[in-house]
C-alpha cells in the first residue's frame, strides 16, 4: 500500500521536469517531447485521482488526452517538417525572426 | 413653447454641408465648396435665432431616440434648450458664420480647401452637438467630437511636421482631461441614477451643501480637470500656443472663440453642482485666476504674434473660469460671448497682418502697417480697447462683473480681485505692445523686403496691401460687435437694464446661492472698484504706448527739432528707463526666465515632454521582454506560474 | 431525456458536415473551385446562423448536462459565425494573391468555429479542453499556412509550442479541481463549492483529507476538511492556460510574434474569435466553476488587466510594423476586457460580452485594410506604406479612421461605448485604481493609433505603395465592418440587451 | 510488494525523464520518453486501470513515438547544440524549475492525508463500464473529438506537402 500523495507528488515530478524540459533544451523535437512528458504527467494525476474517487471519470477523461495528444503531435511535426525545410535548422534559439 | 423647434437641424445641417464637401468637394469649384459650407452654417445660424427667440421661461426638451437602453443604464438622444444654451448655439453658429466668410477668402489659393471646410463644418456639427445636448453623455459625444477636428484643423498642414505633432500633442493633452470628464460622467450617473440635465440639476440642487468633500466635489473636480483639458487652463494649457500652427481661422474659431471655452460652458452647465460644493468651487477660481495672471505675463515677452494672442486666450478663459469660480456664472457667459467677439476678431486681424506680410509671424519685424491696412487697423483697435476693458467697449461691461464679483461674492475674496485687476493692466500693456509694433513705427518689414533680407512670398508685392472685402467685412462686423455687444448687460448701476443678467437667470435658478451675500456693498464702493480697473487698464495702455511708441518717436524727432528740448526728451528717456528697470524689467525677467522658461518650457511642458520620453523609454524596456526566444517565453509563463500559484496558495492558506 | 440530442448540437454538425463538403470541394480542381467553396462555407455558416436562433426556443442542458444551450452560448456562437464569415469574405483576395488552397483553409476555419462553439456552450472542463483544443489545433495550422515563407511557420511553431505548453497547464489544473472537488461539471463544482463556503466559517489550512465519494454527496466532514491549497493551484493553473489564450499579461509574450508572422486574415481571426472564445471559457470557468473564491481570482485579474494595458499600450509604442502593433493593441485591449471582468458583476460581464463584438468588428476591419494595402507577399505592412493613403484612396483610409478612431475610444464608435461600459461597470465594483490606469492606458492608446492616422493623411508618401483595386468581397467586409463600428456606437441596445442577458444568465440573476 | 514496485517504477519513470533532458541526441530523448511512457503504464496497472494501461501502451508509447522516432530520422536531426540565446532561461531556468517543483510537490504533499491508501484490487471499474459510460455520458466529447483528428489529418497535409504546383 502507498498513499494517494504519492501518485500525486510523482506527477508534479514528472510535469516540473517536462517544464524544464521545454526551459532547457534547443533541438524542437525534444522540447515537443517535454511537453507530451507533462500530458503524460497530468494523466498519471486523472488515473490516480480516479482511483481515489473510485469512478471510471478519470480514466476517460486520459483517454481524450491521449487522443488529443495524438492529433497534437500530427499537427506539431508536420509543423516542425515546415520549419525545418525553411531554416534548415532545429535549434529553436534560431527561430526568432520576429522580436521586440 | 407650443411650437417644435427640431433643434436637431442646427447641428445636422453643418455636418451635411461637411458630408457634402468631403464626398464632392474634392472635383467642386472653390466657389462651390465655399457656398455649401457658408451656406449651411447660415442656414445654422438662422435656426439658432428662431429658436433663440422661441425661447420661454422653462427649459425646452427634444428627445429623439433611446440610445443606450439598458437594463441598468439608459441615455437618449436629446437636446435642451435654455437662455444658456440658446446663448451659446448663436455665439458659435454666429462667430462661426463670420469666420466661414473671412476663410472664404483667407484660404484660397492655400490648398485643401474642400478638406478645410469640411472639418470647419463638421467642427460645428460637434460644437453645437456639445452646446444643444441634453445629456452629459451627448454633450461628451460633442466634446472628443471637437477635440477630434481641432486635431484635423491644427495638422492641416500636414507637410510641417511640427504641425501634426502640435495636434497630437493638442488631442493627447485634452484627451487626459476628457477621461476626468469621462469618469465624473459615471459618477454623475451613479450619484443621480440618470445623465439628464433636465434630472441631474434639480436633483443636485436639492442636496445639501456639502462642507466636507463627498460625491459632488469628486464630480465637481473631474469636471474641472475635463474643462481644464479642454479650456487650456494650468496645469493642461501647453498645448493651446502649439495649437497656433493651424491656419488662422481655425485658431479664431476654435482656438479662440468657440471650443476652449467649452470648459467654461461645462462649469456653468453644472452650476448647480457646482454650488453644492464649495470646495471644488474654490479650486475652479483658484486655478482660473492663477490661469489668468500666469498666460497673461508670459504673453508680455512673446513676439510671435499669434502666440501673444494665444497665451490672451488662456488668460482672459482663466477669468471666465474664475467667474465661475465665485459663482458669477452669467458674467462668466458674458465675458465668454464677448471674448467671442473681440478675440476671434484679433486673431482674424492677426490673419489679416500675417496675410499681407506674407506670412510673417513676428511682431518685431512688423511696425507702420496702419497706412496699409487701415480697416484691419481700426477693428484691430476696437478689439484691443474692448480686451483692454475700456468702456464704453464691450469687454469693460463683461469685464467688471467679474472684478466686482470676485470681490463680493461670498465664494470670492480680495485674492482674487486682486489677481484680476493685475491681470487686467498687464492685458492691456502687452495686447497694445503688440497692436503698437505691429501698426506703428516704422515699417520694417518694407524696408527689409527692399534690401532683399527679408525673402516675400509670392503673395507678397513688396508693399502690404490690405485684404480683399470679404475678408474685411467680417473684421468690422466683429468689430462693432466687439464695441457694442457689452451694450445687453450694462448694469443697473450705469442706468442700464441689466438684461443680460435677467436673461440668463431661468438657466441658473438652481444655481442660486444657498447663501445670501455676505460682503454688504453700495453704489459708491462699486463705482470706486469700476473707476480702479479703468485706470489700470490705461495704465496699461500708457505704458506701452510709452515704451513702443512714443520713445522711438521722440527720439527721432528730437534730432530734427529744438535742441533745448533734447534734455527733456533725455529726461522722457531718462524715465522711461527708471520705469524700464524698476517695473518692466523685473517683470519681464521674472516672466520670460522664470514663469515662460522655467515653468512654462521647462516644467510643465517640460514635464509633459519628459513623461512621454519616459513612457517611450519605458516602453522601450517593455517590448524587449518580446526577445522573440521560445524558451525565453516559456521562462516568463513559468515565473507567471508560479507567481499566481505562489500567491493564490499564500491567500488560502 | 435521451442521452444524445441534435438540436443542441445542429450548429456545430452543421458547419463539420460543411467543412467536410468544402474540403471536398477544394479537392476537386476546377476554375470556379474558390468562388464554390467561398459560398458554401457562408452557405453552412448562414445555416448554422440559422440553427442557433432556432435554439433560443430550445435552451437546457443537454449531454448529461455537458452541453449547454443558453443566452450566454447563443450570443458567443452568433459572434463566432459573424467573424467566420468576416474573415471568409476578407480572406478570398489575399487566398488567390498568395496562391494558398481555398479549400483547405475553410476547412479548417469551420472547425476551428466549431471548437469555439464548443469552448462556448461547454459545462464540462474536458469538452472545454477538447473544444481548445479543436480551436487551437486549426489555429496552429491556419498560422503556418504559408509554409514556404519562413516567418509564418516560424509563427505556427510559436504558437503551437507555446500553446500546448499553456495548455498542459490548463489540462493540469482540470486534474486538480478534479481532485479538490471531484467533479469536471462546471456547474456541480459551483454547487460544490457553495455547500463548503456556505459552513465555512474559518477555512482551516493544513492537512486536509481529499474528499471522498461520501464527502462529495454529503460534505459530513465540514469546510474544515476541504482543500482550499489545491484549489487555488488548480485556479491559477487554469488562469495560466486561459490568460495564455486570451493573451493577458503575463502570458501574452507570444501574441506579437505570431500575429505578425500569421497570415493576415489569419491574424485577424486569432485575434477575434479564439480571443473570444477563450474568453467565453474563462466567463464560464471563473465566474461559474469557481464563483466561490472570486475574493482570491479577481486579484489576480486585477493584476493581469492592468500590466496587460501597460505592457500592450507600452511595447506598441515603437512598433512601425501595422501587425505588430495592432498585436500589441489586442493585448491591451484583453486587458479592458479583463477590468470589466475583475468587476465580477451583471454589468461587468455584459461590458466584457459588448467589448467583444465591438472589438470583433472594428479589429478584423482594421485587419482588412491591413491585408489589403500588404499587397502579394505582405510587403507594405509597414507603417511608412501608408503615408499619404488619404489622398490615394480617401474610402480605404476613411475606413481605417473609423477603425482607429474606434479602437481609441472616440464616441459614436462601438469602441467607445465598449470602453465606457467597462469603465462604468470597475467604477460600480468600486475598482477605482484599476479604472485610472485604465484611463490613463487608453490616453497612452492614442497615441500610437494617431501615429497611423498622421501617417495617412499628413505624410507625403516617399515611394506611393501600389494600390491594388477593392474587390466587391473586400468592399462588402469594409463596409459591414465600418457600418457595424458605427453602428454600435449609435444603436448599441439591441447588442447590448443581448449582452445582459447573456451575463445574467450566467451569473443566475436572470 | 506494493511500495516496491511504486518505487521502482516511480524511480524509473522519474530517471527516465532527467535522462530525457540530459541526453543531447533526439533519438536518445524519444527512447528515454517511451521508458518514461512504459513505466507509466505500469503505474496504470497499478492503479487499477487495464485499459487505460493498454492504451498507454499501443497508442502512447506505440503509434506517437513511432512518429516522433520518424520524423526525428527524417529530418536526420544530429545532437542539438548547446547555444544560449535564451538568457532568461540561461540565469533563472533552474530556479524557476526548482521553485515550481517545490511548490507543486509541497502544495500537493500537504493536501493529500496519508490515510487515503492505494492498493491492488481495490478498483471497482472495468473495460466494459469504461466503454459504457464513454458512449452515454461522454459521447459528445467522443464524437467531436473526431474533428480533431480531421484537423490534425488536414493540417498535417496542408503543412507537411511540398511546393508543388
Amino acid at each position: 500500500m502507498v498513499p494517494l500523495s504519492y501518485y500525486l507528488i510523482l506527477s508534479a515530478i514528472l510535469f516540473g521536469l517536462g517544464t524544464a524540459g521545454f526551459l532547457f533544451k534547443r533541438n524542437i523535437v525534444t522540447i515537443f517531447m517535454s511537453v507530451e512528458l507533462m500530458l503524460n504527467a497530468v494523466n498519471l494525476t486523472f488515473v490516480a485521482l480516479s482511483y481515489h474517487f473510485r469512478q471510471l471519470d478519470g480514466q476517460i477523461f486520459v483517454f481524450f488526452v491521449m487522443v488529443v495528444a495524438a492529433a497534437e503531435a500530427a499537427v506539431g511535426l508536420a509543423i516542425i517538417i515546415a520549419v525545418f525545410r525553411n531554416r534548415g535548422s532545429l535549434n529553436v534559439d534560431q527561430m526568432d525572426l520576429m522580436k521586440f | 413653447m407650443e411650437s417644435n423647434l427640431q433643434l436637431w437641424l442646427i447641428p445636422t445641417v453643418p455636418l451635411l454641408g461637411a458630408l457634402w464637401n468631403g464626398l464632392w468637394g474634392k472635383r467642386s469649384s472653390e466657389r462651390a465648396v465655399a457656398s455649401v459650407a457658408v451656406g449651411a452654417v447660415a442656414v445654422s445660424f438662422l435656426l439658432a435665432l428662431r429658436a433663440f427667440f422661441a425661447l420661454g421661461d422653462a427649459p425646452y426638451l427634444e428627445s429623439y431616440f433611446s440610445w443606450i437602453a439598458a437594463a441598468s443604464f439608459q441615455a437618449h438622444f436629446n437636446f435642451y434648450l435654455d437662455p444658456l444654451s440658446a446663448v451659446m448655439a448663436l455665439i458659435v453658429t454666429g462667430v462661426g458664420l463670420l469666420i466661414h466668410i473671412y476663410a472664404v477668402g483667407y484660404m484660397s489659393q492655400e490648398g485643401g480647401y474642400y478638406r478645410f471646410f469640411c472639418y470647419m463644418n463638421l467642427f460645428l456639427f460637434f460644437m453645437l452637438t456639445l452646446v444643444l445636448a441634453g445629456n452629459y453623455l451627448l454633450m461628451f459625444v460633442g466634446w472628443e467630437g471637437v477635440g477630434l477636428c481641432s486635431y484635423l484643423l491644427i495638422g492641416f498642414y500636414f507637410r510641417r511636421e511640427d504641425a501634426a505633432d502640435a495636434g497630437k500633442k493638442a488631442f493627447i493633452t485634452t484627451r487626459l482631461g476628457d477621461f476626468g470628464f469621462l469618469i465624473a460622467l459615471l459618477m454623475i450617473y451613479s450619484t443621480f441614477e440618470s445623465l439628464n440635465y433636465s434630472e441631474v440639476l434639480p436633483a443636485a440642487a436639492s442636496l445639501p451643501v456639502e462642507s466636507t468633500a463627498g460625491p459632488l466635489t469628486v464630480i465637481c473636480l473631474l469636471l474641472l480637470v475635463g474643462a481644464a483639458g479642454k479650456s487650456a487652463q494650468v496645469p493642461l494649457y501647453v498645448w493651446l500656443p502649439d495649437a497656433m500652427l493651424g491656419p488662422t481661422p481655425v485658431s479664431a474659431l476654435i482656438h479662440a472663440a468657440t471650443m476652449v471655452t467649452a470648459g467654461v460652458y461645462i462649469i456653468a452647465r453644472s452650476s448647480a453642482l457646482y454650488v453644492h460644493a464649495p470646495q471644488a468651487l474654490f479650486m475652479v477660481a483658484l486655478v482660473g485666476g492663477i490661469t489668468a495672471f500666469y498666460a497673461a505675463t508670459i504673453g508680455i515677452v512673446q513676439t510671435d504674434i499669434k502666440r501673444i494672442l494665444a497665451y490672451s486666450t488662456i488668460s482672459q478663459i482663466g477669468y471666465m473660469v474664475m467667474a465661475c469660480g465665485v459663482a458669477a456664472f452669467s458674467a462668466a457667459i458674458f465675458h465668454l460671448m464677448t471674448h467671442a467677439f473681440f478675440k476671434a476678431l484679433l486673431f482674424l486681424g492677426a490673419g489679416s497682418v500675417i496675410h499681407a506680410l506674407g506670412g510673417e509671424q513676428d511682431i518685431r519685424k512688423m511696425g507702420g502697417l496702419r497706412h496699409y491696412l487701415p480697416r484691419t487697423y481700426w477693428s484691430f483697435l476696437i478689439a484691443c480697447l474692448a480686451i483692454a476693458a475700456l468702456p464704453p467697449f464691450s469687454g469693460f461691461f463683461s469685464k467688471d462683473p467679474i472684478l466686482w464679483e470676485a470681490y463680493v461674492s461670498p465664494y470670492g475674496g480680495i485674492l482674487f480681485w486682486l489677481l484680476g485687476i493685475l491681470t487686467a493692466g498687464i492685458t492691456s500693456f502687452y495686447i497694445f505692445r503688440l497692436f503698437f509694433l505691429t501698426f506703428h513705427g516704422h515699417s520694417k518689414t518694407a524696408v527689409a523686403t527692399s534690401s532683399g533680407i527679408h525673402v516675400a512670398e509670392p503673395a507678397h508685392h513688396g508693399v502690404p496691401h490690405e485684404s480683399p472685402p470679404i475678408m474685411t467685412w467680417p473684421l468690422m462686423i466683429l468689430a462693432a460687435l466687439s464695441l457694442a455687444g457689452g451694450w445687453v448687460g450694462i448694469p443697473a448701476l450705469w442706468r442700464g437694464g441689466d438684461h443680460w443678467n435677467l436673461f440668463l437667470a431661468p438657466a441658473f435658478r438652481l444655481a442660486a446661492l444657498p447663501t445670501e451675500h455676505a460682503v454688504s456693498h453700495d453704489a459708491a464702493t462699486e463705482i470706486i472698484f469700476t473707476l480702479a480697473s479703468i485706470l489700470v487698464s490705461v495704465a496699461g495702455i500708457a505704458l506701452a504706448y510709452l515704451l513702443y511708441c512714443r520713445r522711438p518717436e521722440l527720439a527721432a524727432a528730437a534730432a530734427a527739432r529744438l535742441r533745448g528740448l533734447h534734455t527733456l526728451v533725455l529726461n522722457k528717456y531718462y524715465v522711461d528707463e527708471i520705469y524700464r528697470s524698476l517695473f518692466v524689467q523685473p517683470l519681464v525677467v521674472v516672466s520670460r526666465e522664470l514663469l515662460w522658461k522655467g515653468m512654462d518650457a521647462a516644467a510643465i511642458d517640460g514635464s509633459f515632454q519628459g513623461l512621454a520620453n519616459r513612457t517611450r523609454r519605458l516602453g522601450d524596456r517593455v517590448r524587449r521582454m518580446q526577445s522573440g526566444n521560445i524558451r525565453s517565453y516559456a521562462g516568463w509563463v513559468v515565473l507567471g506560474a508560479i507567481l499566481l500559484i505562489s500567491f493564490m496558495v499564500g491567500l488560502a492558506s | 431525456m435521451p442521452a444524445w440530442n441534435l438540436t443542441a448540437i445542429l450548429p456545430e454538425a452543421i458547419l463539420t458536415v460543411v467543412g467536410i463538403v468544402v474540403m471536398l470541394l477544394g479537392s476537386f480542381s476546377s476554375q470556379n473551385q474558390d468562388r464554390g467553396c467561398r459560398t458554401v462555407t457562408l452557405m453552412g455558416l448562414a445555416g448554422a446562423t440559422v440553427a442557433v436562433v432556432a435554439q433560443r426556443q430550445h435552451q437546457g442542458a443537454f449531454f448529461d448536462g455537458m452541453f449547454l444551450v443558453d443566452p450566454f452560448g447563443i450570443f458567443f456562437h452568433l459572434l463566432f459565425f459573424l467573424i467566420a464569415a468576416l474573415v471568409v469574405l476578407s480572406s478570398a483576395d489575399y487566398l488567390q494573391a498568395e496562391k494558398l488552397t481555398v479549400g483547405e483553409f475553410y476547412t479548417l476555419l469551420l472547425f476551428g468555429t466549431v471548437g469555439m462553439g464548443l469552448m462556448a456552450s461547454a459545462n464540462d472542463l474536458i469538452l472545454s479542453f477538447i473544444g481548445l483544443e479543436i480551436s487551437s489545433l486549426a489555429s496552429y495550422v491556419l498560422v503556418g499556412f504559408r509554409r514556404g515563407v519562413a516567418s509564418s511557420s516560424e509563427s505556427a511553431l510559436k504558437y503551437f509550442l507555446l500553446g500546448s505548453f499553456a495548455t498542459a497547464f490548463f489540462l493540469y489544473g482540470i486534474a486538480l479541481l478534479f481532485g479538490a472537488t471531484g467533479s469536471t461539471r462546471l456547474t456541480q463544482i459551483q454547487e460544490i463549492l457553495r455547500n463548503v463556503s456556505g459552513r465555512a466559517t474559518a477555512g482551516a489550512a493544513g492537512t486536509v483529507l481529499l474528499p471522498t465519494p461520501s464527502t462529495l454527496s454529503s460534505l459530513a466532514q465540514g469546510p474544515e476538511q476541504f482543500p482550499t491549497a489545491l484549489l487555488g493551484l488548480a485556479a491559477s493553473l487554469l488562469f495560466v492556460g486561459l490568460a495564455f489564450k486570451v493573451s493577458a499579461a503575463p502570458f501574452q509574450v507570444w501574441t506579437p510574434d505570431v500575429y505578425q508572422g500569421a497570415p493576415t486574415p489569419v491574424t485577424a481571426f486569432l485575434s477575434t474569435g479564439p480571443k473570444a472564445a477563450a474568453f467565453a471559457v474563462f466567463l464560464r470557468v471563473f465566474l461559474v466553476g469557481l464563483e466561490q473564491t472570486a475574493d482570491q481570482w479577481s486579484a489576480l485579474l486585477w493584476v493581469s488587466a492592468a500590466l496587460s494595458m501597460f505592457i500592450g499600450n507600452l511595447a506598441a509604442l515603437w512598433q512601425s510594423n501595422m501587425k505588430r502593433l495592432l498585436a500589441y493593441s489586442s493585448i491591451a485591449h484583453a486587458g479592458y476586457m479583463l477590468v470589466a471582468f475583475t468587476a465580477h458583476s451583471v454589468d461587468g460581464t455584459s461590458a466584457v460580452l459588448f467589448y467583444l463584438v465591438a472589438y470583433a468588428v472594428m479589429n478584423l476591419g482594421a485587419f482588412l485594410v491591413v491585408t489589403h494595402l500588404g499587397n502579394r507577399g505582405e510587403r507594405y505592412v509597414e507603417m511608412d506604406d501608408y503615408a499619404g493613403l488619404g489622398y490615394r484612396s480617401p474610402l480605404l483610409a476613411a475606413c481605417l479612421t473609423i477603425f482607429l478612431l474606434s479602437l481609441i475610444g472616440i464616441p459614436l464608435t462601438g469602441g467607445f461605448l465598449g470602453k465606457f461600459y467597462v469603465f462604468r461597470s470597475a467604477l460600480q465594483a468600486d475598482l477605482i485604481g484599476l479604472t485610472i490606469l485604465s484611463v490613463v492606458n487608453s490616453a497612452i492608446a492614442a497615441y500610437y493609433y494617431l501615429r497611423v492616422m498622421v501617417a495617412m493623411y499628413m505624410n507625403a508618401p516617399e515611394r506611393p505603395v501600389p494600390l491594388e483595386p477593392v474587390s466587391s468581397s473586400v468592399g462588402v467586409t469594409l463596409f459591414i465592418c465600418a457600418g457595424g463600428t458605427l453602428w454600435l456606437g449609435v444603436f448599441p441596445q439591441s447588442i447590448l440587451r443581448l449582452a445582459e442577458n447573456a451575463a445574467q444568465w450566467l451569473l443566475g440573476a436572470g | 510488494m506494493y511500495p516496491l514496485f511504486f518505487f521502482v517504477f516511480a524511480t524509473a519513470a522519474v530517471g527516465f525523464a532527467i535522462n530525457l533532458l540530459v541526453q543531447r541526441h533526439p533519438i536518445h530523448s524519444a527512447l528515454s520518453l517511451i521508458g518514461v511512457m512504459a513505466s507509466l503504464a505500469s503505474l496504470y496497472l497499478m492503479l487499477g486501470a487495464e485499459f487505460i494501461a493498454a492504451v498507454q501502451v499501443i497508442v502512447y508509447a506505440g503509434a506517437i513515438m513511432v512518429l516522433f522516432v520518424f520524423v526525428i530520422m527524417l529530418l536526420n536531426a544530429g545532437e542539438e547544440e548547446r547555444t544560449d540565446r535564451s538568457r532568461l532561461a540561461k540565469y533563472l531556468g533552474m530556479p524557476l524549475f526548482l521553485v515550481f517543483l517545490v511548490t507543486l510537490a509541497t502544495i500537493l504533499s500537504r493536501q493529500f492525508s496519508p490515510n487515503s491508501m492505494v492498493q491492488f484490487g481495490d478498483f471497482p471499474g472495468h473495460t466494459a463500464d469504461i466503454g459504457r459510460r464513454l458512449f452515454q455520458n461522454f459521447l459528445l466529447p467522443f464524437e467531436v473529438v473526431s474533428i480533431l483528428i480531421l484537423i490534425a489529418i488536414v493540417g498535417a497535409v496542408v503543412l507537411a506537402r511540398k511546393e508543388t504546383y
